[in-house]
């Protein structure tokens, strides 16, 4: 059962270095707050899983917090690249970082599979891509392949097996939990769903702690047996967005290239923006 | 007849337009009415919501966000902009929409930009130059664009042209085209009929239908055949007569500029 | 994109002898009326696919329209047998029935892969059981396989496939319809979802046709252009329900026990009930 | 000491309740506050929400149609009562309960009926007599119960007990208890523990642990070890010491009498 604590403690308690840590939300509802507070407790050698990394994992990054990022597609959405993530990858800074890639659609099942208790699933991709061969290729990393070839029992038609995505921890920020911990969000849902359900633990920011539920249009509602910290950080998604109590703050992804674009300035940012900062204050 | 006093009052007076421009015009116009698009993020989506805006209402837009059927009154800076949702038929989950939507080819045309093209369609827009693990530039990766590609009935590419992003053999193959020639499409079990249009800020390309090599089918008004080879990296094919495209109307330029107060660059490639 | 037309002719025109047709709605939502438009019409030789046949392909069965059957689980739920499903199984009245069997979580993922595109889907289930080796028993009908092994390509272990459903035509009902053919349903949503996206044809019935879908609490929609005919049937789920429309008539299922028991009786029923009546008229 | 005073009062005035009730108490006294279970329809939901009326609100009732957290005033008569899904938590589709919700393992406690059982706790509720494709009585088959039987944490039987039903050998395996004995479920590859009892209108039975053949281990006020042995198909071991279940309190007769005014004849598995 969910216990309702400060994002401190949520974080301290759930996150450990070493961990393979899943902060989800695809565009929305993305759970910047939390991350801060990761970084601001220094975690160390975590594989960051997420889909689409977006500012939240390219600040982790930037920060020395990675030691592995497993993702699907990794830029500023709309503005550019995200250069904390290319100077990693292109120039090792502020350390190596190991990574493992996938399209949207080969990630989306990796957490299906992991939700399902499955140890991979099936899909029709990658056939031909290099992303099939990513393990082989100069310089990389050569860890063990998550994309094989599968035949179908009925047909012999050859498709493709990917594994489960199995985290340690699920971060992801809610619209709503009540006072037993169930979780509610709503608008485009991603798959927080997923990423909850197929990790060992879970730290969920919501924007309200209410008495009850109401149902809403598009909700997924997560039971509070399901969830193992919820913290009541109000705006914890920004400059994400969390429909109908936020908006997206364009203008911070805009601003995110220049910060991110030279390492003084990103540090200087980390210094005066996150390190200080009480949760929730990006 | 006002239209087409309109029209040549436009032309008389060019550039009243930019080549971006006439190459988002010009993949709207490759949209038809009532079809069903998956869009990516970026000049696709300008264009399809042109579509969507002028010719084609009936569009139904569906983005990896999970949202089917979206109708943004201005362009999203990102796919999963609030507005995409508050405006869908349906939302669903992101497994949703790659395994029961975008999976079993119920798309007609998927909508793709690109870093480096060569000519058989085949998309990077994963690294440039350098080892994979060591690479000289590290793009955003794959998305959903290898399941776009692989299985939407059929795709379009929309890109700007130079000699650095057509190639002859990209770095990375992170979205088949027509891998290396006819019948790797089938070889590889990819279900959709593959990239039938490469929209560029010069003109069109189309594959041959033997070879399947991109080939300069089309030239945007006061563009040269000359013009679109020394920006191709390899040698490119161009047929008898290349059509030589209207530009934009008054219509298209309005609603287009209505959209976004100007076309997003297209710089998450980059 | 869905055309709205008169229940007849969306039967008519969607299903045809030999079909292999889906009749979905776990418990709810069942579309009896369109169930009883098929034994009107006199088809015949249908593979009938459904994961609860419930009291609607007690009635098919009945009536002879079925050449086969797959489902998971035949009972009247709460009150006993499906009395004409029984005496087609145990002594072929009114003609043989073939029958490929399941369990619910096989017949899901069954519809799933369909939905998805893929030939098979993959979970844990069925191993020990003699569910697997159907088709090997005594008397049985010697069909294909549609359950088999299968090896995790990742780590070794082996979990079960079971073939995807593509049945030719889905059937549902739902509360609403647009005007443009768009389909909301809410409530137990079952697997009417995938039975539609795994079919090559579609019919929805509907409680209500209405200028605008707005969004409701749990809904699901199925966009116009995934639906082949949408037929405006009040009342069309009866026995069953429609959450927010009609409440499931307990009775009927109670009593439907002493219909079914007697070939008579039940003969009776068809003549009387069903093969003169009106659509929505059970 | 009022609760001891009535409970004293109940046992004098015996029989005060049925063989179905004190059946039902016991299944239900079974779960404890706080557990996720999932339900199957008849018996086993009867004795879930007892649970949940009585000593263990907390109960998560899961129901194979999608409902988590169902808390119905009455009992439904169906899987799929309306009433489910308006006091639940949250309502899933039903491949999400199986695949994202039952699969995993997430599960407590599963709680089944049969229409056989065997001494391993295999169960069948398939077919019973002649050959599988002409069998002399065809059941309703697997519906939920052999992934229920798989997967949950642990798996409790409520049946009534007849050597017509407690059979040396199922003439069909529709859901796996300890297949054919020790290591059978991990050679399976079947996560959860297995049958931990099965409750029936006469006592309890438990796997001894070592040969996990189901042994009567509780017995009902007024039945005896022999009516339990004559009432079992296999020559039934009785532990040495059979416990005595108390008969059901008046608070837990009261709450069971206004959750159904009778208990459901659990006809769907005859």
């Amino acid at each position: 059962m969910a216990e309702i604590v400060s994002l401190a403690e949520a974080v301290e308690k759930a996150i450990h270095d070493g961990d393979a840590v899943a902060m989800e939300g695809f565009t929305h509802l993305i759970p910047f707050a939390a991350g801060h507070e990761v970084i601001r407790q220094r975690r160390r050698h975590l594989t960051l899983i997420r889909m689409t990394p977006d500012l939240i994992y390219d600040q982790l990054i930037g920060a020395g917090c990675a030691r592995k990022l497993i993702f699907s597609w990794g830029g500023n959405p709309g503005v550019g690249s995200l250069h904390r993530f290319r100077d990693a990858v292109e120039h090792a800074w502020p350390t190596a970082l190991e990574i493992e890639e996938h399209s949207h659609a080969g990630m989306a099942n990796r957490y299906v599979a992991g939700a399902s208790g499955l140890p991979f699933a099936v899909l029709r991709g990658y056939n031909g891509t290099d992303l099939y061969r990513q393990e082989t290729l100069p310089a990389s990393h050569g860890t063990a392949p998550t994309i094989k070839p599968i035949t179908c029992p009925f047909t012999g038609e050859t498709l493709t097996a990917v594994a489960a995505i199995r985290p340690d921890v699920a971060v992801i920020h809610a619209q709503r939990a009540d006072r037993a911990g169930n979780v509610q969000f709503w608008g485009i849902a991603g798959v927080q769903k997923e990423a909850v359900l197929s990790s060992r633990r879970s730290v969920v920011t919501v924007e309200e702690v209410v008495d009850r539920l109401d149902p809403r249009p598009g909700d997924v509602v997560l039971p509070g047996w399901t969830v193992s910290y919820v913290a009541h950080v109000p705006g914890g998604a920004h400059p994400s967005y969390a429909l109908g109590y936020t908006v997206r703050d364009n203008d911070y992804y805009v601003a995110w290239d220049a910060i991110s674009r030279n390492r003084e300035a990103f540090t200087r940012w980390l210094h005066e923006r996150v390190y200080p900062a009480p949760a929730g204050q990006p | 007849m006002t239209d087409q006093v309109s029209l040549n009052r436009a032309e008389l007076s060019e550039p009243t337009y930019t080549a971006d421009e006439m190459m988002t015009v010009a993949a709207a116009r490759a949209l038809r009415d009532g079809m069903t698009c998956f869009v990516g993020i970026g000049l696709p989506s300008a264009a399809a919501n042109l579509a969507r805006a002028t010719h084609a209402p009936g569009l139904v837009l569906i983005y990896e966000s999970g949202t089917i059927g979206a109708k943004p009154a201005e362009l999203p800076l990102s796919i999963g902009d609030g507005l995409l949702a508050e405006t869908a038929d349906a939302v669903v989950s992101v497994p949703e929409i790659f395994n029961y939507w975008l999976q079993p080819g119920r798309i007609d045309v998927g909508f793709l930009g690109a870093a480096q093209i060569d000519k058989f369609g085949n998309i990077n827009t994963t690294v440039i130059g350098g080892d994979y693990g060591n690479p000289r530039v590290r793009l955003p990766g794959a998305g959903g664009a290898p399941e776009i590609a692989a299985s939407c009935r059929e795709v379009i590419v929309v890109v700007r042209q130079s000699s650095r992003s057509f190639v002859e053999r990209v770095d990375f193959i992170t979205s088949v085209g027509y891998g290396s020639g006819p019948g790797d499409r089938q070889r590889l079990g990819l279900t959709g009929a593959g990239p039938k249009k490469i929209i560029t800020d010069l003109g069109i390309l189309e594959p041959d239908p033997v070879t399947l090599e991109f080939t300069l089918t089309g030239l945007y008004p006061g563009v040269s055949a000359a013009a679109a080879r020394e920006r191709t990296g390899w040698d490119l094919a161009v047929t008898a007569e290349p059509e030589i495209m209207a530009g934009p109307t008054p219509a298209e330029l309005d609603a287009l500029r209505s959209l976004s107060g100007g076309i997003p660059a297209p710089r998450s490639h980059e």
